[in-house]
C-alpha cells in the first residue's frame, strides 16, 4: 500500500503547479482555475490525513466538503466581479487593471 | 438547550433575522423609498446594538464548534456599534444608490459571518466564518458598478483572498495532519514546535497577516481600500480589521500559546516592518483613501506590536485600541465619504481650505486625525500608549524606540491634511456642504467616542477585568 | 507490486500532468479542459482512498458546477479560439524557481515530520461509516460529531454569494438605455 | 486647595467660548478667563506660603489622588512643590499677557482664544501633575495647538516652521516617552509613574536618563535640537512666541529639572560632563549666532536657546544654588522674552517689518513700546534690578560650587556670553529703538493701545519685583 | 552709636527722583521736573554732609582709628549659607569721602543743568537718568558687599549708557553709548569671575570678612585657598580679574577707548562721568581692597603700578594733539586716572603708612572738583560757540569772564602750581612714586608737565589766541554758582589735611609736609605753561611747525595710536566674520540642515520604494509567497 507522505507529495505538486499558475498567468479566468487547482490539492489533503491517520472522526472530510460548498460560492462571486470588471474595461488581463498603484 | 442557544446567538440570531427581512422586502416590494427604509434599517441595527449590551455568560456550543465569553459579547458589540456607524455614514452614498438593500444584505452576512468566526470553537467554524465574510465583502467593494476603480478593487480582493484563504486552508490542513483535530482545545494539547507545526502555523499566520494587512501581506490593501466605494472601505478597514484582529489574538493567546516564543518574534518582525513600510507609502499619497489606507496598516502595525506583548495588558489594549480605531477611523472616513459623495473630490489638494465654509467637518476631520496620530487628549492617545505599554512589557526597547519614531512619522502626514484643511488656500475650495441627520448622529457618536473612551478609565479597566493574558 | 499501487502512479501522474497543462496551456479553453480532466483524476484519487462520497460530490460540484460556470464564463469574456499571450520570460522562469523550491521546502518538511511516516491506512477500528446516510445524518445533526452549525453557516454563505452574483453581474440600466 | 481648578478653570473658559457670540464677548471672556487663573495661582501662593510658614515639612502639598487606569496603576495625581507653584504664577501672568496681546487677532479669533486656553491647561496640567503618564498627556496635550496657532496665524514660513516645531516636539515626546515607560516597568516594586518616589536602580537610570533628558531638552532647545526654536518662534503669531519661548520651553526646563535631580540623580552626576557640554555650546554658540540675526525675532529666538542654555548648565552641574538658579532662569526668561516677544509683536503690528534695518529712532513714534523693548533688552543682558541678572548670579554662583576645572571653565564661557548678549542686544536697540527714523511713514504710527500697555506693565512688573526683591522667590523654591 | 538707617536716604531720595520722573516726568511735571530733582539732590548732599562730619568728627574714631560703621544690613539673595549678597551700606573713611564727593559734584551738575538743558524735549527724561547715576554711584560707594559693589557697578554702567545716548537720535551718540557699555562689560567680565573666585575661596561675599579671611589663607599656604591655575594662585588671578573690572571703569590703556568717545553726551554729563564718579569707582574698587592688593602678591602691584603710569603718560601725549576741547579733557581724566591708580600700585613691603593709598585719594577727591569745574566751564564755552572745536574759538576772556577766571583756576589746579588743590595731591602722588620706583616717577614727572603743557594749550586757544571779541554775556545764577563753589573746591581742597583721615591703616596720619622734592614737578609744570604760551598765546605758524617737526609721533598720537582702529579690527574682522557669522550659517546649513535631511531622505526612501505597489495582482501575490517562504526559512531555519 502507498504510504501517507507520496499521497502528500501530489498533493503538495498541484498545489505548487497551482501557484505557478497564479504567478504566470495573465488571464483572470486563468488565475481563478489555479486557484481552484490549489484548492483541490487540500482537499486531497484532508481526505488523506483522515483516512491514514485519524479515521475515527470524519472532520477532514467534511472540511473538504465545505471547501467544495465554498469554492464554488467563490468561483461564482469571481466569474460576476471578473465579468463586471470586462464591461468596464474590455479586457480580462490583469496587466490591463493596474489602475490603482503606488 | 434552545434558550442557551437563544442567548448565546442572540447576536448572530438578529443579524440574520435582519438579513431575511431584508431580503423579504426585497422581494415582496416592487419600488422602494430610500429614507424610510434606511431609517428603519438603522433603527434595527440600534436595536440590534442594544440587545446585545444583554448581560451574557460565557458558553460552548455545538460540541465546542461554537464558544462565546464576556469578552467575545463585547467584542461583537464593538462590531455592531461599528456598523450602525458606518450605515449611518453611508446614507448619503445610498440615497442614490440602486441596489441599496443589496447592499445592507451583503452587509450583514459579512457582519455574521465575522460574528462566527470570532467565536469559533474550531478550525471549521473559524474558515467559514472567515469565507461568509470575505465573499460578500468582495462583491461589495465591487459596488460602484460603472466604475472601473471600483470592479478593478474587487478583482484584486478576491483574487488575492482567494489566494491567501488557499495558502490558510493548506496551513489548516496541515495542522489537521499534525494534530488530528479541527478544536481550539484540543489543538493546544497537541502542539510541540516542531519545524513542521511552524511551518503550518506561518502558512496559518499569513492568512490572518493577510486580512489584516500586514505587510508584506498587506499590498491589496490600499488599492482596495482606494477603488471601493468609501462606506465600503471604511467598513473594511474598522471593522473586517477589527474582527480578525479579535480572533488572531484569541487564537494566538489561547491556540497557539506552547509557541508563544515563536510567534512573538514573528510580530515583532511583521510589526516593525508594518509600521515603516506603512508610513513610508503614506507619506507622499495625495488620494485621501488612499492615505488612510497606509495609515490603516500602520495603525495594524501598532496593534501587532500590542499583541507581541502577550501578556493581559496586551490582549485588554488590542480590544481597547481597536474600540477607539473604530471611532476615529469612522470619523475621517465619514468626512471623506460625505465629501465624496456631494462632490466627488477626494484629494488632499481638494481640501484646501476645506474650513473656510465647513469648519464643523474639519475639527471632525481633524480630532479624528489628531486620535489616529495618538494626540492627547483623544483616545487615540491613551490606545497608542498602552499598545507600545504592553509591547514594552518583554523589555524589548529598541522595538519600542523604533515603534516610537514610527508615531512621529505618522504624525507628519496627519499634519499634512491637517495643514491643507486649516492653511493652505485653493481657488475654488469646497463649498458649504450640508450633513444630513443621519451622518451628524454618526459625527456625533465618532466625537463622544473619542472623547470619552480614552479620558474615562474604566472602560479599559472593563475590557481588561475580560481579557486574559498567555 | 499490487494493482492499486499502479493505480496510484498512474492517477498522480494524471492528475499532475493535466494540471500542468491547464496552467501552461496556451488556448484557454483547452486549459479548461485539462482543468477537467484534472479534477476528474482527483476525483480517481477519492475512488482510490474508497471515499466515495467524496468522490462524487467532486465530480458533480466541480466537474459538473464550476468548470462549466467557467467555460461560460470564457464564452462570455472572449472568443474561444484566441491565444492567450505568453507570460513574461523571465516572470515564468523565477516563479518556476520559486515554485520549485517552496515544493521542495515543503516536502522536506513533510518527509522530515515522523508522524506522516505510515505505510497503510489504519483499519483497526473498522472503518469510517462512509455511507450516504451517515454523512447525512452527521451533517444535520447537533449532537456529537454534528456538523448543523457550519451547514447553516455555509447556508448563508451561499445565499449571500447568490446576492453578490446577481448585484454584480446584472447589467447596469444605463447600459441598456 | 484643589489643584485641578487650575486646569478646569480654563477648560470651562473654553466652553463658555464655544457658546459666545461676538468679538467683544469672546475677548472679554477669555480676558476673564486668564484673570481668574491669575488670582487662582495668586491664591495658590498664599495657600502654599501659609502651609509651609506652619511648617509643612511634605515635599509636594495639596495631593489629590484619583485611580486613572487601575488596571494599570495609573493614576491622575496632583501636587506642588515650591518650583510648580513658580511655574504655575509665570503661565498665569504670561497668559494673561499673551490674551491682552493678541485682542485683535485676525480671522477665527474664537478657535485662537480656545486654543490658547487649551495650550495654558495644559502648562497647568504637567506643572501640577505627580504621575508620569499624567505629566505626558499634558505635555502633550500642548503640541498641537501650537502647531495650529503657528499654521493659522502665523506669519512667514508658517507652514514650515509648524509642522517642524510640531515633529520636533513630537519626537522629544516619544522619546520622553520611551523613558516612561523604562521607568514603568523597572520601578522598585509594583509598576508605579508616582515620580516624587520613583528610585530606579542606577543601571536603569543609566539606561533611560538619555531618553527622557534628552526628550524634555527638545522642548527647551538642547543643542542641537534646537533649531525649532528659530523657526517656531519666528512665525508664529505674537501670543504663540510668547507662550512658546515663555512656558512652552520651560516644560522641557522643568521635566529636565524633575529627572534629573528628583527621579535619576546618580545618573545626572554620570551625564553631567555631556549636558554641561551642550549646555555651555548652546549659551556660547546661541549668542554667536543672534549676533548675525536681521530679524527682531529671530534675535529673540536665539537668545532664547542661549538662555535656555542657562538652565540645562545650572541643571548639569547639580549643586543647589544653581538648581534654584535654573528655576529662577526658567521663571525670569519665560517674563522676559515673553515681554521681548510682545513689544516687537506691537511694533510688527505698526511697522509691518521685523527686520531691524528698516526700523529705526522708534522711540520717539512709539516711546511706549520702545521703552519695554529696551526693558526687556536690559533685562535679557542682565541688568541688576531686572530679574535676569538675579537668576544669572545665582546659576554663576552655583557652577563655581563645582571644583572641576572643566566645569569652571565653562562658567567663565557661561559668563562670558553675557558680554555678547550686550552686544547684540545694543545693536538691535540703537538700530530699532534709537538713532533717525528711517522712514517718514513711521511718523504717523500710534503708540501702544490700553490692553498692550497693560500687558506690558503686568510683564514688567513681574521682572521688577523678581529683579529687586528676589528672596522671596528664592524662599520660595527653596522650600 | 546712634541709629543709622537714615543714611540709607543718601542713595534713595535720587532713586526716588528717578522713578517719579521716570513714570510722570514725561507727561505730568516736566516743567519743574529739574527742580524736583535737584531738591531732592539737596537733601541728600546735606545728608552726606552732616554724615562725613559725623563719622569724622563724633562717632567715626575708635580709640584712635577710623574703624568701618556698618550702617544697615539687609539679605537681598542667599545663595548658600555662607554665600549672600546683602544690602548693606558701611562708612569708613573712603566711602564717607566719595559720598561727598559725589553728592557735591552730582548737586553741581543738577543745578548746572537747570539752564544748561532747559527747553530740551526729554528734560524730565534727563533728570531721571541724572537722579538712577546718582543713586548708583551713591550705592556704589557705600557697599559694603563686594556683590553689592558690583550691583551698583553694573548700573553705574547702565546708567551711562543711558546719559551718553542722551541725544538717541544722533547715530555717533548711539555708537559711543554701546562703546562704553560693551568695553565696561568686557571688563566687568574679568570683575565677576574674580568675585566668583575670591568669594569661593573666601566663602563670603562681605569686604571686611573677605579681606580678612584671604589675608589668614595667605599668611599659612597650607590652606587649599592657594590652589594655582598655571602657576598662578587662584587669590592672584581673582585680584588681577578684579582690577581689570576696575580698569574698565576707569579706563586704564588698554580699556580706555571708551572714554572719549562718551563725550557725545551732554556736557554736564560728561562733567559728572568724568570728573567725580563713574571714572573713579575703578580707583576706589582697588582702594577698597587695598590691603589685598598690597599685601598677597607684589606681582599684582606692578601690574598696578605700570597700568596706571602707562595710561598716565599715553593719555597725556595723546591730550596735546586733540583739538575737540572735550576730548581733551577726556583724556586729561584718563591720565589723572592713571595718576591715581599708579598712586595705588606704589605699595611695597616694609612700608608703612601707605603713603600712595591716600596720595591716590587725596587726588581722586581734589580732581573732582577742577575736573567738574572744567568740564562745565567747557559746557558754557560750548553753548555759546555751538561748536567743539578749538579753532573756532579763541578770544573769549572778554565776553565769559567769569568762565575765563574758573577755567584758569581750573587749569592751574590741574597743572600742580601751588597753592592750587591739585598741587598738593600730585605732589604726594610723586613723593609716594619717588619712594617706591623711580622710573615710573620719571613718568609721573614728565606726565605732568605734559599735563601743564596741554592744558595751557586749551586754555589760550579758547580765551587768547585770537583778539578779545564781543560783549559779555549774561550767565544765568544757576550756571555761574556752581562754577564759583567748585572754583573755591579747586583752590582750596588742598589745604584739607588729607591724610589725618584717610590712610590704609585707618590710624590718622600727619600731613607730609611739602619738601624740596616739591620743585622739580612745579618747574616742569612752569615750563609746559611756558611753552603752551609761547606756541597758542597769539596765533601764528608756530604750533604747525612744532607739529611739523615731530610729524611721526604727531599722527601717532593724533589718531590715538591707533588703539581704535585695532579694536574694530578685532570685533568686525575676528568676532563677526569668523566666529558670528560661521556659527550662524553652521546653525541654518548644517545642524537644521541635518534635521531637514533626515525628512527629505525619508521622502527620497518612499519615492524609491513605491514600485513595490506596482498595482498588480500577480506582483502581490509574489510578495505573499516571498513573505510566506521568508518567514518560513527564517524561524525554521535560521532563528531558535
Amino acid at each position: 500500500m502507498i504510504p501517507l507522505h507520496y499521497i502528500l507529495f501530489v498533493s503538495t505538486g498541484l498545489f505548487f503547479i497551482g501557484m505557478f499558475g497564479l504567478f504566470t498567468r495573465r488571464n483572470m479566468i486563468t488565475m481563478l482555475m489555479s486557484v481552484e487547482l490549489i484548492l483541490n490539492s487540500v482537499n486531497i489533503n484532508f481526505v488523506a490525513f483522515n483516512k491514514y491517520l485519524y479515521p475515527e472522526k470524519l472532520a477532514g472530510v467534511f472540511f473538504s466538503l465545505f471547501i467544495i460548498a465554498i469554492a464554488a460560492a467563490e468561483a461564482a462571486v469571481a466569474i460576476a466581479i471578473i465579468i463586471n470588471l470586462y464591461r468596464n474595461i474590455r479586457s480580462i488581463d490583469v496587466e490591463a487593471a493596474d489602475e490603482l498603484k503606488f | 438547550m434552545w434558550n442557551g442557544i437563544i442567548v448565546s446567538l442572540r447576536q448572530e440570531l438578529m443579524v440574520t433575522g435582519i438579513l431575511f427581512l431584508l431580503l423579504f422586502i426585497k422581494v415582496a416590494s416592487t419600488e422602494s423609498r430610500p429614507g424610510p427604509i434606511l431609517t428603519l434599517i438603522n433603527v434595527l441595527l440600534t436595536v440590534n446594538l442594544v440587545l446585545g449590551f444583554f448581560p451574557a455568560t460565557g458558553a460552548t456550543l455545538f460540541n465546542g464548534m461554537f464558544h462565546t465569553d464576556g469578552l467575545i459579547v463585547l467584542e461583537k458589540n464593538i462590531l455592531n456599534l461599528g456598523t450602525l456607524i458606518v450605515s449611518l455614514l453611508a446614507y448619503d452614498w445610498l440615497k442614490t444608490h440602486r441596489q441599496m438593500l443589496e447592499f445592507y444584505m451583503l452587509l450583514l452576512a459579512t457582519l455574521t459571518g465575522f460574528f462566527f468566526m470570532i467565536s469559533a470553537g474550531n478550525l471549521l467554524m473559524f474558515y467559514l466564518g472567515l469565507e461568509l465574510s470575505t465573499i460578500p465583502l468582495t462583491a461589495l467593494s465591487g459596488f460602484d458598478l460603472e466604475k472601473r476603480q471600483s470592479s478593478e478593487a474587487a478583482m484584486k480582493f478576491i483574487i488575492s483572498s482567494a489566494f491567501s484563504s488557499a495558502l490558510l486552508l493548506f496551513g489548516i490542513s496541515l495542522l489537521y495532519g499534525a494534530t488530528g483535530t479541527l478544536g481550539f482545545i484540543e489543538i493546544v494539547h497537541h502542539l510541540d514546535g516542531s519545524a513542521f507545526q511552524l511551518f503550518a502555523f506561518i502558512l496559518l499566520f499569513s492568512g490572518f497577516a493577510f486580512k489584516v494587512s500586514a505587510v508584506p501581506f498587506h499590498l491589496w490593501t490600499a488599492d482596495v481600500y482606494e477603488g471601493s466605494p468609501v462606506p465600503v472601505t471604511a467598513y473594511l478597514s474598522v471593522i473586517s480589521k477589527g474582527a480578525v484582529f479579535f480572533i488572531f489574538v484569541q487564537t494566538l493567546y489561547t491556540v497557539f500559546k506552547p509557541m508563544a516564543g515563536d510567534w512573538r518574534r514573528i510580530l515583532v518582525l511583521i510589526s516593525v516592518l508594518t509600521m515603516l513600510t506603512g508610513n513610508l507609502f503614506a507619506i507622499r499619497q495625495n488620494n485621501l483613501k488612499r492615505l488612510l489606507a497606509f495609515s490603516s496598516i500602520v495603525q495594524s502595525g501598532f496593534i501587532l506590536a500590542g499583541m507581541s506583548g502577550s501578556s493581559r495588558t496586551g490582549d485588554a489594549s488590542v480590544v481597547y485600541f481597536i474600540l477607539i480605531y473604530i471611532f476615529s477611523n469612522l470619523g475621517a472616513f465619514g468626512v471623506v465619504a460625505l465629501i465624496s459623495a456631494q462632490t466627488g473630490r477626494e484629494t488632499i489638494d481638494d481640501y484646501k481650505g476645506l474650513y473656510t465654509h465647513n469648519p464643523l467637518l474639519s475639527w471632525v476631520m481633524a480630532i479624528s486625525l489628531f486620535s489616529l496620530a495618538g494626540i492627547p487628549p483623544t483616545a487615540g492617545f491613551f490606545g497608542k500608549f498602552f499598545l507600545l505599554m504592553a509591547a514594552a512589557g518583554r523589555g524589548n526597547y529598541v522595538f519600542i524606540s523604533i515603534a516610537a519614531l514610527n508615531m512621529v512619522i505618522s504624525l507628519y502626514y496627519y499634519l499634512r491634511v491637517i495643514k491643507a484643511i486649516f492653511m493652505d488656500k485653493q481657488p475654488e475650495p469646497i463649498g458649504k456642504l450640508k450633513v444630513p441627520l443621519l451622518p451628524n448622529i454618526a459625527f456625533a457618536i465618532c466625537l463622544a467616542g473619542i472623547l470619552v473612551t480614552g479620558l474615562a478609565g474604566w472602560v479599559y479597566d472593563y475590557i481588561y477585568s475580560l481579557s486574559i493574558g498567555v | 507490486m499490487e494493482a492499486s499501487v499502479v493505480v496510484f502512479y498512474i492517477l498522480s501522474a494524471f492528475i499532475l500532468v493535466t494540471g500542468a497543462l491547464a496552467v501552461t496551456s496556451r488556448k484557454i479553453f483547452r486549459s479548461a479542459i485539462w482543468l477537467l480532466f484534472c479534477l476528474t483524476g482527483i476525483a480517481g484519487l477519492y475512488f482510490w482512498l474508497d471515499m466515495q462520497f467524496i468522490a462524487a460530490v467532486q465530480i458533480v460540484v466541480y466537474v459538473g458546477g464550476i468548470v462549466v460556470l467557467i467555460i461560460f464564463s470564457i464564452f462570455l469574456t472572449q472568443q474561444s479560439g484566441k491565444e492567450l499571450p505568453p507570460p513574461i520570460r523571465s516572470s515564468a522562469v523565477f516563479s518556476a524557481l520559486a515554485v520549485c523550491a517552496g515544493f521542495l521546502l515543503t516536502c522536506i518538511l513533510l518527509g522530515q515530520y515522523g508522524r506522516f511516516r505510515v505505510p497503510e491506512p489504519r483499519y483497526d477500528y473498522g472503518g469510517p461509516d462512509m455511507s450516504v446516510s451517515a454523512i447525512g445524518t452527521q451533517l444535520l445533526s447537533t449532537t456529537e460529531h454534528g456538523y448543523v452549525l457550519p451547514f447553516e453557516v455555509v447556508s448563508i454563505l451561499l445565499l449571500a454569494a447568490m446576492i453578490g452574483c446577481i448585484v454584480l453581474a446584472i447589467k447596469p440600466k444605463s447600459d441598456e438605455k | 486647595m484643589n489643584l485641578s481648578i487650575l486646569v478646569i478653570v480654563p477648560l470651562l473658559t473654553v466652553l463658555a467660548l464655544l457658546f459666545s457670540r461676538g468679538q467683544n464677548a469672546i475677548r472679554w471672556l477669555s480676558f476673564a478667563g486668564v484673570t481668574v487663573q491669575l488670582v487662582l495661582s495668586f491664591v495658590l501662593l498664599a495657600v502654599f506660603w501659609k502651609e509651609r510658614a506652619a511648617g509643612n515639612p511634605v515635599s509636594m502639598l495639596f495631593e489629590y489622588r484619583h485611580a486613572w487606569f487601575s488596571a494599570l496603576n495609573i493614576d491622575y495625581h496632583v501636587g506642588v512643590d515650591g518650583i510648580s507653584v513658580a511655574m504655575i504664577l509665570l503661565t498665569a501672568v504670561i497668559m494673561v499677557g499673551a490674551v491682552l496681546v493678541s485682542w485683535k487677532i485676525g480671522p477665527h479669533s474664537r478657535v485662537f482664544f480656545i486654543l490658547l486656553l487649551l495650550l495654558s491647561a495644559g502648562a497647568y496640567g504637567f506643572f501640577i501633575s505627580l504621575d508620569l503618564f499624567t505629566l505626558f498627556f499634558f505635555l502633550e496635550i500642548s503640541v498641537i495647538p501650537k502647531f495650529l496657532l503657528i499654521g493659522i496665524w502665523g506669519s512667514g514660513k508658517k507652514e514650515y516652521a509648524a509642522l517642524k516645531l510640531a515633529l520636533m516636539l513630537m519626537a522629544g515626546s516619544a522619546l520622553v516617552f520611551i523613558g516612561i515607560l523604562g521607568i514603568y516597568y523597572n520601578s522598585y516594586g509594583p509598576p508605579s509613574l508616582y515620580w516624587p518616589d520613583i528610585h530606579p536602580a542606577v543601571s536603569v537610570q543609566r539606561i533611560f536618563f538619555p531618553f527622557l533628558f534628552v526628550g524634555f531638552g527638545i522642548f527647551t532647545a538642547l543643542f542641537p535640537f534646537h533649531t525649532w526654536v528659530p523657526d517656531g518662534h519666528s512665525s508664529a503669531p505674537t501670543a504663540a512666541s510668547m507662550f512658546l519661548a515663555g512656558i512652552s520651553m520651560k516644560l522641557g526646563g522643568y521635566g529636565c529639572l524633575r529627572v534629573a535631580i528628583y527621579m535619576m540623580p546618580a545618573a545626572a552626576a554620570e551625564y553631567s560632563p555631556y549636558i554641561i557640554g551642550l549646555a555651555t555650546i548652546a549659551i556660547v554658540y546661541g549668542a554667536f549666532a543672534t549676533m548675525m540675526q536681521k530679524d527682531l525675532k529671530y534675535i529673540n529666538a536665539y537668545s532664547s536657546v542661549s538662555h535656555c542654555g542657562f538652565i540645562l548648565l545650572a541643571i548639569g552641574m547639580g549643586t543647589r544654588t544653581a538648581i534654584v538658579g535654573a528655576v529662577m532662569q526658567m521663571i525670569s526668561h519665560g517674563l522676559m522674552t515673553a515681554l521681548f516677544f510682545a513689544a516687537i509683536g506691537m511694533i510688527y503690528d505698526r511697522t509691518h517689518t521685523r527686520l531691524v534695518e528698516k526700523l529705526g529712532g522708534l522711540l520717539k513714534i512709539m516711546p511706549f513700546t520702545a521703552t519695554i523693548f529696551v526693558i526687556a533688552g536690559l533685562c535679557s543682558l542682565g541688568l541688576p534690578g531686572l530679574s535676569g541678572f538675579v537668576a544669572e548670579m545665582t546659576i554663576f554662583m552655583g557652577s563655581w560650587q563645582r571644583p572641576e576645572t572643566a566645569s569652571r571653565l565653562a562658567t567663565i564661557l557661561a559668563c562670558a556670553s553675557i558680554v555678547i548678549t550686550a552686544v547684540y542686544i545694543l545693536r538691535a536697540t540703537g538700530q530699532t529703538i534709537m538713532g533717525p527714523i528711517k522712514d517718514p511713514q513711521y511718523n504717523s504710527l500710534t503708540d501702544a493701545s490700553w490692553n498692550e500697555k497693560l500687558a506690558g506693565v503686568l510683564l514688567i512688573a513681574g521682572i521688577v519685583v523678581i529683579g529687586v526683591a528676589p528672596f522671596w522667590l528664592n524662599q520660595l523654591i527653596n522650600k | 552709636m546712634p541709629n543709622t538707617a537714615y543714611i540709607i536716604l543718601i542713595p534713595l531720595l535720587p532713586f526716588i527722583g528717578f522713578v517719579i520722573l521716570g513714570l510722570f516726568g514725561r507727561k505730568y511735571i516736566r516743567s519743574f521736573a529739574g527742580a524736583i530733582a535737584t531738591g531732592l539732590l539737596l537733601v541728600s548732599t546735606a545728608l552726606s554732609l552732616w554724615v562725613a562730619y559725623w563719622y569724622f568728627f563724633v562717632g567715626g574714631m575708635v580709640n584712635g582709628a577710623y574703624r568701618p560703621v556698618t550702617a544697615l544690613k539687609l539679605e537681598w539673595l542667599s545663595f548658600s549659607h555662607d554665600l549672600s549678597i546683602d544690602m548693606s551700606i558701611i562708612l569708613d573713611p573712603i566711602s564717607v569721602m566719595m559720598i561727598v564727593v559725589v553728592s557735591l559734584v552730582s548737586l553741581m551738575v543738577h543745578l548746572f543743568s537747570l539752564s544748561y538743558m532747559k527747553g530740551e524735549e526729554r528734560f524730565a527724561t534727563y533728570y531721571a537718568f541724572l537722579g538712577l547715576f546718582t543713586f548708583s554711584m551713591l550705592g556704589l560707594v557705600v557697599s559694603g558687599n563686594i556683590f553689592e559693589i558690583y550691583i551698583f557697578w553694573e548700573l553705574v554702567g547702565c546708567s551711562s549708557y543711558l546719559l551718553i545716548g542722551y541725544y538717541y537720535d544722533r547715530p555717533t551718540a548711539v555708537a559711543a553709548a554701546k562703546k562704553a557699555f560693551i568695553v565696561t562689560r568686557f571688563a566687568d567680565l574679568g570683575f565677576l569671575v574674580g568675585i566668583l573666585i575670591l568669594s569661593f575661596q573666601a566663602h563670603t561675599l562681605d569686604f571686611n570678612i573677605l579681606i580678612s579671611r584671604l589675608l589668614s589663607a595667605v599668611m599659612n599656604p597650607s590652606d587649599a585657598g592657594l590652589a594655582s591655575f598655571w602657576g598662578v594662585s587662584l587669590i592672584s588671578w581673582g585680584l588681577i580679574l578684579v582690577f581689570i573690572g576696575g580698569a574698565g571703569k576707569s579706563a586704564l590703556f588698554p580699556l580706555h577707548i571708551w572714554l572719549p568717545d562718551a563725550m557725545e553726551g551732554p556736557t554736564p554729563v560728561s562733567a559728572l562721568i568724568h570728573a567725580a564718579t563713574m571714572v573713579v569707582a575703578g580707583v576706589y574698587l582697588v582702594a577698597r581692597l587695598y590691603l589685598l592688593y598690597a599685601l598677597i602678591d607684589p606681582a599684582v602691584t606692578q601690574i598696578i603700578l605700570y597700568a596706571g603710569a602707562i595710561s598716565a603718560l599715553l593719555a597725556a601725549i595723546i591730550a596735546c594733539t586733540q583739538t575737540d576741547i572735550k576730548r581733551v579733557l577726556a583724556y586729561s581724566t584718563m591720565s589723572q586716572i592713571g595718576y591715581m591708580m599708579f598712586a595705588l600700585g606704589t605699595y611695597h613691603p616694609g612700608e608703612d603708612p601707605a603713603l600712595g593709598y591716600t596720595a591716590s585719594l587725596f587726588h581722586l577727591f581734589t580732581h573732582a572738583f577742577f575736573k567738574a569745574l572744567l568740564f562745565l566751564c567747557a559746557g558754557v564755552i560750548i553753548h555759546n560757540i555751538h561748536s567743539n572745536e578749538m579753532k573756532d574759538m579763541g578770544g573769549l576772556r572778554k565776553s565769559l569772564p567769569l568762565t575765563h577766571a574758573c577755567f584758569l583756576i581750573a587749569c592751574l589746579a590741574i597743572a600742580g602750581i601751588p597753592p592750587f588743590a591739585g598741587f598738593f595731591s600730585k605732589e604726594e602722588i610723586l613723593l609716594a612714586a619717588w619712594n617706591s620706583n623711580k622710573l615710573v616717577y620719571g613718568i609721573g614727572l614728565f606726565t605732568s608737565g605734559l599735563t601743564a603743557f596741554y592744558m595751557f594749550r586749551l586754555y589760550f586757544s579758547v580765551f587768547w589766541h585770537k583778539p578779545a571779541t564781543g560783549h559779555r554775556h549774561r550767565q544765568p545764577l544757576v550756571e555761574s554758582l556752581p562754577l564759583v563753589i567748585l572754583a573755591l573746591g579747586a583752590v582750596f581742597a588742598g589745604f584739607i589735611p588729607f591724610s589725618r583721615f584717610v590712610t590704609a591703616s585707618g590710624f590718622p596720619d600727619k600731613p607730609s609736609g611739602i619738601g624740596t622734592n616739591a620743585i622739580a614737578p612745579v618747574l616742569i609744570a612752569a615750563v609746559g605753561i611756558g611753552i603752551a604760551a609761547w606756541l597758542y598765546a597769539k596765533a601764528s605758524d608756530r604750533p604747525a611747525k612744532a607739529a611739523a617737526s615731530l610729524r611721526g609721533l604727531y599722527t601717532f598720537a593724533y589718531h590715538k595710536f591707533y588703539i581704535d582702529e585695532l579694536y574694530l579690527f578685532i570685533t568686525k574682522k575676528i568676532i563677526f566674520n569668523c566666529i558670528g557669522r560661521p556659527a550662524a550659517w553652521i546653525d541654518r546649513n548644517i545642524v537644521d540642515g541635518f534635521i531637514n535631511g533626515v525628512a527629505i531622505t525619508t521622502g527620497r526612501i518612499s519615492t524609491a520604494i513605491k514600485g513595490v505597489q506596482s498595482g498588480r495582482v500577480q506582483d502581490y501575490a509574489w510578495f505573499f509567497f516571498i513573505g510566506i517562504a521568508g518567514l518560513a526559512v527564517l524561524f525554521i531555519y535560521i532563528v531558535t
